[in-house]
C-alpha cells in the first residue's frame, strides 16, 4: 500500500505515543467500537495512571473495561460504568477517581473539543445536585446553563471500519456511535482499522471522518474478546 | 396460557406508542415493548448509540456486533433506519424530538420526579443519557416493579435516592396499576386484573387520586 | 410512493408553514444547495419581513439572493453579503438590518440551536471590535471566550439530493455545504429533494441527516437560476 | 514568453506548500496557486463549505454546480478527498488542522495584523471565513498587490481599516517583494526582479529590517 501521507504505521510503532500519566479517549460505546489492537498494546506496554476519557468502563473483560480492570487508569470521566462492576469498586475504595457527565453532554464536550471550541451551554442536569455541583452557570434570555468546558486528550484512539492512507475514515453500523467524535478531539488520533484501503477508493460521500483529524492508522487484529451477549 | 407480569407492564406500555412516533426504550422490561406493537404500526426506534430505526433481535447465530443497541445487546434494523454518532442521538432526545421513552426507575415521586442512577454505597451506574432522555423526551413513561424486593413502595412522596429529572414522568406502568403524572398529581387511571384499589393504596407510599373511569386491565380475557 | 409518515407533500401545501415576518432559516453557500422550489414559492406568495439565517445572500438573482434583492427580508443574519451588491446597498440605505457572525461560528450558533443547546464559547474574534461587541464573554482556565448563542428558526429549508419517506436527507457534494446544519435547526424543517426514493432504498451508512429532524419533504423543480460563473 | 504578476506571486506562494499540508486557499490570486505546484505533491486543498481535496478546475462544459469551492466556483476532487458539513470545515480550521491559508487582503501591519473584510460606507462584504482562517490556520500567507490602485501602500503600520485579525500573518507576498513578519516585526526577505530595495522602500508605509540573505527571485531565468 502506497503511504504518501506517512499515517500508515504499525501497532509497535504507534505505541510511542503512549506513556505513564497521559490522557487517552477512547471510542466505544459499551466495548462495541473500541479498537482491541489498541487496548492490547497499551496493556502489553503496561501503560500506568491513566485518566480516561470515553462514554463508559465497557465490561471487565470487553473494550477499555480490559484496561479498567487491571487497574491502569488513575482517573476516568464517563457517563456510567454500570456495566463494569471492577470499576465500581475501584471507585468505591479510592483507587480511581470518575467524574460522571450526562452521556449526551459528555458527547458536546468531545465534540467541543474536537471542533476547537472553549464549551457548550446546556440545561441538562442545571438544576441537578451532583451535575451542576462546582460548575459555572449562565443566564440566557432568563433561561439558566450549565458551562461545560470541552474535552480534548493528548492521544484518541478509534475504531474504523476501513481507513484510507489520508487517513479517512468509515464506520461500521453502531460501531460509530462516539468514534467520530473522539476521532477529531485528540491531539494525536490513532485510528484502527479493519480494512485499511488505497487513496480514492473511499466514496467521497461515505467518509465520516476526513483524514485531517487522523495522524495514524494501523490495521486491526480483530476483537479478541467475548461479548457480554455471548 | 398466562402472560407473564413483565409482559403484561410492556403491553400496557406498547399502548402508549402511536403510528410515526420515535422512541426511545431503556434496558430491562422495556426492551419487551417492540414484542407488543400492532404489525402495520410505523415506529423508529432510537438508540443513543446512534441509531434510528431499530428493528427485532436478530435469530441466534446472527448477531452483529457492530449493530447493537445502547445496552449493548444484538438488534437488527427496519427499513428508513440510520447510523449516526452519539451527539447527534443525544442532539434529537435535547432538542424534544424523541417522542416517547420507556424507561426503569428505582423511584418515582408522586410529583413525577425520577431517581434511576446512583444507589449510595452499592451499585454506582452513573447516569448515562437518563437524565436527557428523562428530562427532555415528550412523554417521559416508567415501567418498574410497584414495591422492591422488601415490599417497600418505589412510588414516593419524595424520592429518598439522587434524582435523575424532576417533574418529568408522565405515566408510571407498574405490576398493579398505572398512575399519570399531571401538573405534579398522581392519578391512579388504571389496574390490573386481579387488583384493588385497596391493594394499590396499601402498597403505595404517595398520595393519589382516582381517574373517574378508571380503567380494569385484564389481557388474558380481551 | 407510500407515504406512511405522512412528510411527503406538495409545494402549495408546504408554503402554508410560511407568513410574513417569520424566521427562515436556509441552507446553501453562495447559492449552492440552496432550494429553488421552496424560494419560488415564498416569492410568489409574496412573503415580507423575514429576518433570514444562513451563510450568505447568494448572488443577486441566485440562491437566497432572489428574496433578498426583492427586499422581502427585513433582517440577515450572515457571515457576508459580499456576493449580492444589492443586499449591500439595502444594509448602506437602512432598509435590512445585517448582523455578521464569523462563518465557523454562525455554523455552530446553528448546530448548536439544532443541537437543542444554549451556545457555544469561541475564542474566535474575543478581541474583535465588531464581533465581540454587546457578547458577554467567559474565563475557562485564564483564557477568554465569546458566548455565542444558539439560532434556530421558525422554519429551515434545506436542498438534498435524496430523500424518503421518513424524510432521511443525502446530499450531493459540496452542496451538503450548510444543509445538515440548518436542517436540524427549524422547528419545522422542509427538505427539497432532488429525488424522493422509498423508505428502505437509503443505505443506513450514508444517510447524513435522519429524518427524525424533517418535517416535510417535497419534490425538486431544480434550480432555475443561472450560475455565477456561467 | 513572461509569467504575469498574478502568477509570479502565485509561484512565490507555492513554495510555501510542503507535501502531506492541508491548504486552504482565499479567491482571487490565491487560487492560481495549485497551478504552481510540483506534480508529485501530495496536497489536500480544504474549502470553507465542506471539501477537503480540491483538485483543478474542470474543463469547460463539465462543471457541476454542486462541486464547487468556497467562492461558488466549479472544481474537482482528487484522490483522498471527502464532503463534509461546514460546521466540521470550521472545526479542521479552528483546531489548527489546516497548515497554510493563503489570503488576499485589504492591508497587512507590519505586526501582522491583516484587514480583509470591510471598506467602511462602501463596500461591505462582511467576514465570511476569513477570521478563523486568519486567527487559527498554523501559517497564514497574504498575496496581493503592494500598493491600491492610487498607489498608496497596503503594508502600513498600523491598519486604518478593521481588522479581520491581529498579529496573524507570517507571510506577505507582492507584486515586488516578499516580506516575512516574525515576532511583531516585518523582514523584507526577497525581492522581485527587477525591483531594488529602495523601490519597494519608497513604496511601502511601515518600518521593515532587511534579511541578511536577501534572495533576487527572478522565474523567468531559472
Amino acid at each position: 500500500m502506497e503511504n504518501p501521507f506517512g499515517k500508515i504505521t504499525t501497532l509497535e510503532q504507534a505505541m510511542e505515543y503512549f506513556y505513564d500519566g497521559m490522557t487517552l479517549m477512547f471510542g466505544g460505546f459499551g466495548g462495541v467500537g473500541s479498537p482491541p489492537a489498541l487496548i492490547g498494546g497499551i496493556l502489553d506496554k503496561n501503560i500506568q495512571n491513566l485518566v480516561l476519557i470515553g462514554n463508559d468502563t465497557g465490561f471487565p473483560e470487553i473494550g477499555i473495561g480490559k484496561i479498567v480492570s487491571r487497574k491502569r487508569a488513575r482517573k476516568v470521566i464517563a457517563s456510567h460504568i454500570g456495566s463494569n462492576p471492577v470499576a465500581g469498586e475501584l471507585m468505591t475504595r479510592g483507587e480511581m477517581e470518575v467524574e460522571f457527565s450526562p452521556q449526551g453532554t459528555l458527547m458536546e464536550r468531545i465534540r467541543a473539543g474536537g471542533m476547537g471550541l472553549g464549551a457548550i451551554l446546556t440545561d441538562v442536569g442545571v438544576d441537578h445536585e451532583f451535575v451542576a455541583k462546582d460548575k459555572q452557570k449562565l443566564t440566557l434570555n432568563g433561561k439558566e446553563y450549565l458551562i461545560e468546558t470541552a474535552l480534548t486528550a493528548e492521544v484518541a484512539i478509534v475504531y474504523a471500519k476501513k481507513a484510507d492512507p489520508f487517513g479517512n475514515l468509515v464506520f461500521d453500523k453502531s460501531a460509530r456511535n462516539t468514534n467520530p467524535l473522539v476521532a477529531m478531539a485528540g491531539k494525536i488520533t490513532i485510528a484502527e482499522a479493519e480494512e485499511i484501503v488505497p487513496l480514492g477508493s473511499l466514496d467521497p460521500e461515505e467518509i465520516v471522518i476526513p483524514g485531517v483529524f487522523v495522524d495514524r492508522v494501523i490495521p486491526s487484529c480483530g476483537v479478541n474478546w467475548k461479548w457480554a451477549w455471548e | 396460557m398466562g402472560i407473564d407480569v413483565r409482559n403484561r407492564m410492556a403491553m400496557r406500555a406498547a399502548e402508549e406508542i402511536t403510528s410515526g412516533m420515535v422512541v426511545n426504550l431503556g434496558i430491562g422490561i422495556p426492551s419487551l415493548v417492540p414484542n407488543h406493537l400492532p404489525r402495520n404500526i410505523q415506529v423508529m426506534f432510537h438508540a443513543e448509540n446512534g441509531i434510528v430505526g431499530m428493528g427485532a433481535s436478530p435469530e441466534k447465530g446472527w448477531e452483529d456486533e457492530n449493530l447493537c443497541n445502547a445496552g449493548g445487546f444484538p438488534v437488527t434494523t427496519i427499513p428508513g433506519s440510520s447510523y449516526c454518532d452519539s451527539a447527534m442521538a443525544f442532539g434529537m432526545i435535547r432538542r424534544g424530538l424523541v417522542d416517547l421513552t420507556i424507561l426503569g426507575s428505582l423511584q418515582v415521586s408522586e410529583k413525577g420526579d425520577i431517581a434511576n442512577w446512583i444507589v449510595p454505597g452499592k451499585k454506582v451506574p452513573g447516569m448515562g443519557g437518563a437524565m436527557e432522555l428523562a428530562q427532555k423526551a415528550r412523554k417521559v413513561a416508567v415501567l418498574m416493579y410497584h414495591t422492591d424486593k422488601n415490599g417497600v413502595s418505589k412510588l414516593v412522596k419524595s424520592c429518598s435516592l439522587p434524582l435523575t429529572a424532576s417533574n418529568c414522568v408522565d405515566i408510571v406502568i407498574t405490576d398493579l396499576a398505572v398512575f399519570k403524572i399531571k401538573e405534579g398529581s398522581m392519578i391512579l387511571s388504571e389496574l390490573f386484573a386481579p387488583y384493588t384499589i385497596a391493594e394499590v393504596t396499601a402498597k403505595t407510599a404517595c398520595e393519589f387520586s382516582i381517574a373517574e373511569n378508571l380503567r380494569f386491565i385484564d389481557y388474558e380475557r380481551n
